[in-house]
């Protein structure tokens, strides 16, 4: 057996479905037809009642899923693609953020961000939202990179009390396979050491951990032995796990997809140099996609963001340094 | 919810003439419609006395805002009185109120303790807000009654939510009532808010009070069309218009919207006329509303206008009307000095904690 | 801007019998209305071989879609070219047109060169989105074309903003014309925008046509009015519907929008209903549409029942339609052919600067 | 004479509106009424139908700008409070910042953000939120701190060809004072060192930069020289005289007044610790708003946000380092 990123979803969803009866999907197109990417195929048979297309209204979406759950319920809400999370914004960072602390009524509500880029997918259907989450107070933001976190997170966002936007990874959806789902994972807030090594830390989350691992195996050949931290959750971010990793290390190179100013790149390095910074033996360094939209031409877009080619590169600088 | 406060009956039942059959004539035909067990006077009255107590505590807060006593804006429902308590007379427990700006009526019959508004514009830490949130931003959800955020237009599809949840969970013979302004119905978040209700047809009822002022902006760069009202069938809700400075007819329209929800009809729209007979906060002297509208019979007071029926029609006589000034007042005094005599958040104590799992919470260096 | 394909008149004036007359009545009145310089049934046909064209090029799409050499989606507006055509064919140089999704024929008319069409779903680095973006994100604003973001209901406010300039500059006789689908007039974006240009008043006609999916959401899940025209009232526009399968009706009702728009009366929605004739893009197969909704009047292929008439009526032989046929696919290949041989974008040459003020880029290490 | 932060924001726009024919000002109750805090005060007045009033309506007040920019004009759009700009975070984020990369058509609208903290204004009246605009590509984010950049950085604003995110302070509007306008001004993208000094670099904007000052010269009694950069615009963020400035003192402390996940503070250290860390004698420090929302009380409010104490104390422990 074997199962994809994308299935992984769609398997929490329908366990949290089947054990908890708070549980409800509310997003366009995530009835009958199982969604856009099919995250809920099957579940509005299954489950009738509880697997809720909407209209067009992301706003009214989260806004509607706030007073659900301020009165018991766990909705997860489908936005069609992250981009469109824009227009919920005001309810997630606002409403949804800030609830529990002005109120202390809790807000358990999971946004699943269908996130990051693809071919040919351009401006508006290629977004890496994060940032903007992270940001604000009030919000948990994750960012799984396996199939088994995407499982074993997706479950934890609805078990908690507190709001998540679940940044999910398009390009992970059907590229990503495990044998199996899994049966235990690391608490929400704690980061993965995906591939241990000793010359170099690289911290990243959700589709370029996949391309750090590449260039890791890629510059082990050359004899460098690189870490690879999968963050899971970049808020909270653990910064102990990357500590202790850059002091394994001395280097540090972080690798996001998203645009280059401030974003969890520029939070783990500043938390490196505040908290860290003895411990660092070069300059740390960060790779982002670039400060421009994201490109629809396949030419563009592959050079818009990192990959294995441009963090290989950007590692062995590091590593002379 | 609805905590009556006790209504002394100055006139026995006898008292109700045929010119006062025909003076509450409005009243009852609402009354009768939302099946109240009171009489119509009785309603009407207790209507009027929460109307009264609702301005007093108004007028204490804008008294202690020219004082100087309170940080940030203060907000006041004056003239909106009618519409406001109308809003709440007709909720009970297990009903949804997401009150916003001019409500102080509503939230109070609804259940609202006078010390909860007292300590939130005053900041006691004993607040339901413990001095993280002021003024009109205050609520208990765990009761029913949500804490608006300021964004206009937000608390629609927060209300859908909650009764969708009632439902999920098999609670029956509830409904949500949500205000919001003239203004307010521009916004986006408004509009969503208002198709999702009707696409998930809970028993909602919107109330709209067009005040004809956002702020300073009249009535003519806040919207073109020709009537307010006309927006329900756009989006599948029953929709009809009140003269919000007549207590009777708030009883009657809304009392029936609220019965009509709850009966199983669609959602209902109600758009109520009045004048905010207050600046837009106690910041502003409103000296941008014209003296030709100030003559509109919208302009009315609609305690005021209640007071003199009620006086009038020998429903109430002065005395009586004085002694529930006094203990208006008094409860309001009380609740005030209950507030000020507490002590004020302190920074050393509070918590910072923005997720209730607070092994989550992740404060950098 | 109205760049009309040369129209071969197969009748001659004499032909326009009594019948002719007759099933032309319709179209008669909108052209009267909108006061075309030319006898209904040109405009008619005009109509018809732009729907062709939209039809031809479209398929063409389709095609490539489905021999992989499209990166990204192909969303198509089969059925809706009545509707999408009459858009368009009311426009003249100096008036905006936004489109959305489903406006291949109203682009065309207004303007946009078949090879923009190829060039931005090819990729190609010299089509007006040089690869930045694909699909039916393109358009030439300097050219009163805006260029869509997907984000629905964005681009009515964007429209009211452009006419205002045009209104600040002392242009005249202009229109801006933009379209939404069913689906998108539930979003926030769209109820601001469709109030803010009442407000400004300015002449703006928006035609949503209802295909009675939302990709796979069927209308009872987008809202639950009645009649999506009644929203036009509620924000002070004048609205109609239209049965968009009919291209006369679709001439005459969008044309009297525009006309009406132009010579200064409040803005105009139309709502048009069909059925979506292809998936939501060309990925999807659209099974979710049920065998019933297909046998309804509004699934009505209206470039088929535009061909019928014609056919039917003796307006054009079935010879000139073939050559039409011909014409039309001769400009798609051609448009297709140059773009495919049109080098792609690449990294290096491209400039990665999302201002225009180059100094002012600030892209860090 | 003596001019105030917000007056000159008034005298710019009267200004502009005079100069450009291309210039109206769209915004709530900013006609008649001159706004909710006075900054188009009698604009109205002198310039019939170029000073608006609009509906509650964010989306539709940026998308309108949006449009007439496209169409040649130089709309100004006022949000009443910063915070309610995240309901127009779309049109910004995704119209205005992608429109001239798509179709090499500028978008030159100004969009006026009164921003931060004051007492008693709560979580939605308090924000400041320059760190979603800058992460986003497209975008020009000025965060004026002085009279002078407040008035000559809203006239370069309007002048520039592509969409502004003006972040004006609230709580300088009436606290702040000039005794004239500027005739000169350094151009958009250049830092000001608003103090100079030896020992230590503090790097912030807007209103933190008269904490900053306060706090230089306090510790300057004690024989600490400060150098306070001021950065005017966070996007572009002159890192060059960043830069130049911890090569003189070796220490870096980044102050500002939003949520410390992310933003300015973060992409401050990031620059630095990336291309100047050799130039750091010890590790960059930061102080930012706490994370939850802004309180409402005094009390929490002053505890909340920097202030020339925390300022202090952590600058004082930083000089020990
Ligand atoms: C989205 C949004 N934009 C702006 C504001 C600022 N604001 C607060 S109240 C108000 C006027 C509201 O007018 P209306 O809805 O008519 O209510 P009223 O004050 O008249 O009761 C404005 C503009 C806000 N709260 N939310
Ligand atoms: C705000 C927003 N949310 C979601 C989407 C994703 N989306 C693109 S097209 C579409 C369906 C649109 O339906 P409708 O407006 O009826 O137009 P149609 O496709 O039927 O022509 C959806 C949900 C979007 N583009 N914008
Ligand atoms: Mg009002
Ligand atoms: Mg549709």
């Amino acid at each position: 057996m074997s199962i994809t990123y994308l299935e992984a979803i769609r398997e929490a969803q329908a366990r949290a479905l089947k054990e908890d009866d708070r549980v409800f999907i509310y997003g366009q197109d995530v009835g009958a037809f199982g969604g856009a990417f099919k995250a809920t195929k099957g579940l509005a048979k299954e489950y009738p009642g509880r697997v809720l297309d909407t209209p067009i209204s992301e706003d009214a979406m989260v806004g509607t899923a706030i007073g659900a759950a301020i009165e018991g319920m766990r909705p997860i809400v489908e936005m069609q693609f992250a981009d469109f999370s824009s227009v919920a914004l005001n309810q997630i960072l606002n409403n949804a953020g800030t609830h529990y602390w002005r109120t202390q009524v809790p807000c358990p509500i999971t946004v699943r961000l269908p996130s990051g880029g693809t071919k040919g997918s351009g401006p508006f259907h290629s977004q890496s939202m994060e940032a903007l989450y992270a940001h604000y107070p009030g919000l948990v933001v994750m960012t799984p990179a396996t199939v088994e976190d995407a499982y074993s997170m997706l479950l934890e966002a609805v078990s908690l009390d507190d709001p998540v936007v679940f940044c999910e990874h398009k390009y992970l959806y059907y590229h990503l396979k495990a044998d199996a789902l899994p049966t235990e994972s690391l608490p929400t807030g704690k980061a993965r050491i995906a591939r241990a090594g000793r010359d170099l830390t690289i911290v990243t989350y959700s589709a370029m951990v996949h391309e750090a691992i590449a260039v890791a195996e890629e510059l082990s050949r050359d004899g460098f032995e690189l870490e690879v931290v999968d963050l899971r959750s970049v808020k909270p971010l653990d910064t102990e796990t990357v500590l202790a990793s850059v002091a394994r290390t001395g280097r540090l190179l972080c690798v996001g997809e998203s645009f280059p100013w401030g974003g969890t790149n520029a939070e783990v390095i500043a938390r490196v140099a505040t908290e860290g910074f003895h411990l660092l033996d070069a300059a740390p360094a960060r790779i982002n996609a670039k400060d421009t939209p994201i490109p629809y031409h396949p030419n563009l877009w592959e050079a818009h963001r990192p990959n294995a080619k441009s963090i290989a590169a950007r590692a062995r600088q590091l590593l002379r340094e | 919810m609805c905590h009556s406060p006790e209504v002394k009956i100055i006139c026995a039942s006898s008292a109700l003439t045929t010119k006062l059959r025909f003076m509450l004539r409005t009243a009852e035909r609402g009354a009768n419609k939302v099946e109240t067990k009171r009489a119509p006077h009785e309603r009407y009255l207790e209507a009027f006395r929460w109307m009264l107590r609702a301005r007093t505590f108004e007028d204490k807060l804008a008294s202690l805002y020219r004082g100087g006593l309170i940080s940030g804006g203060v907000y006041l429902g004056r003239g909106q009185e009618a519409v406001s308590v109308a809003c709440g007379l007709f909720l009970q427990k297990g009903d949804i109120l997401a009150p916003l700006i001019r409500d102080q009526g509503a939230r109070m019959v609804f259940g609202e303790p006078l010390l909860d508004v007292a300590r939130t514009y005053l900041g006691s830490k004993h607040g339901p807000m413990r001095g993280r949130d002021g003024n009109i931003h205050r609520g208990r959800p765990a009761e029913g009654c949500m804490a608006m955020i300021s964004h206009l237009g937000a608390m629609v599809s927060v209300t859908v939510g909650a009764l969708m949840a009632k439902r999920f969970k098999g609670e029956r013979d509830f409904v949500g009532l949500t205000t919001i302004g003239e203004g307010g119905m521009s916004a986006g978040a408004w509009h969503e808010g208002m198709n999702i209700a009707a696409v998930e047809q809970v028993p909602l009822v919107v109330v709209a009070t067009n005040n004809h002022y956002a702020y300073s902006t009249p009535n003519e760069r806040e919207f073109a069309c020709h009537d307010l009202a006309d927006r329900a069938q756009g989006y599948g809700f029953e929709g009809c218009s009140v003269d919000g400075t007549d207590l009777a007819a708030c009883l009657d329209v809304i009392g029936s919207a609220v019965k009509r929800a709850r009966a199983g009809r669609p959602p209902q729209l109600v758009v109520a006329s009045t004048l905010r007979l207050a600046g837009h906060g106690e910041h502003d002297d409103a000296s941008y509303v014209t003296p030709e509208i100030r003559k509109e019979s919208f302009a009315q007071d609609s305690l005021k206008r209640a007071e003199a029926f009620l006086l009038e029609s020998n429903l109430i006589d002065p005395a009586t009307l004085e002694t529930w000034r006094d203990e208006a007042a008094a409860e309001v005094e009380d609740a005030v000095a209950t507030a000020q005599k507490e002590p004020a958040p302190e920074a050393e104590t509070e918590d910072w904690c923005a997720l209730s799992m607070r092994h989550l919470v992740d404060q950098p260096a």
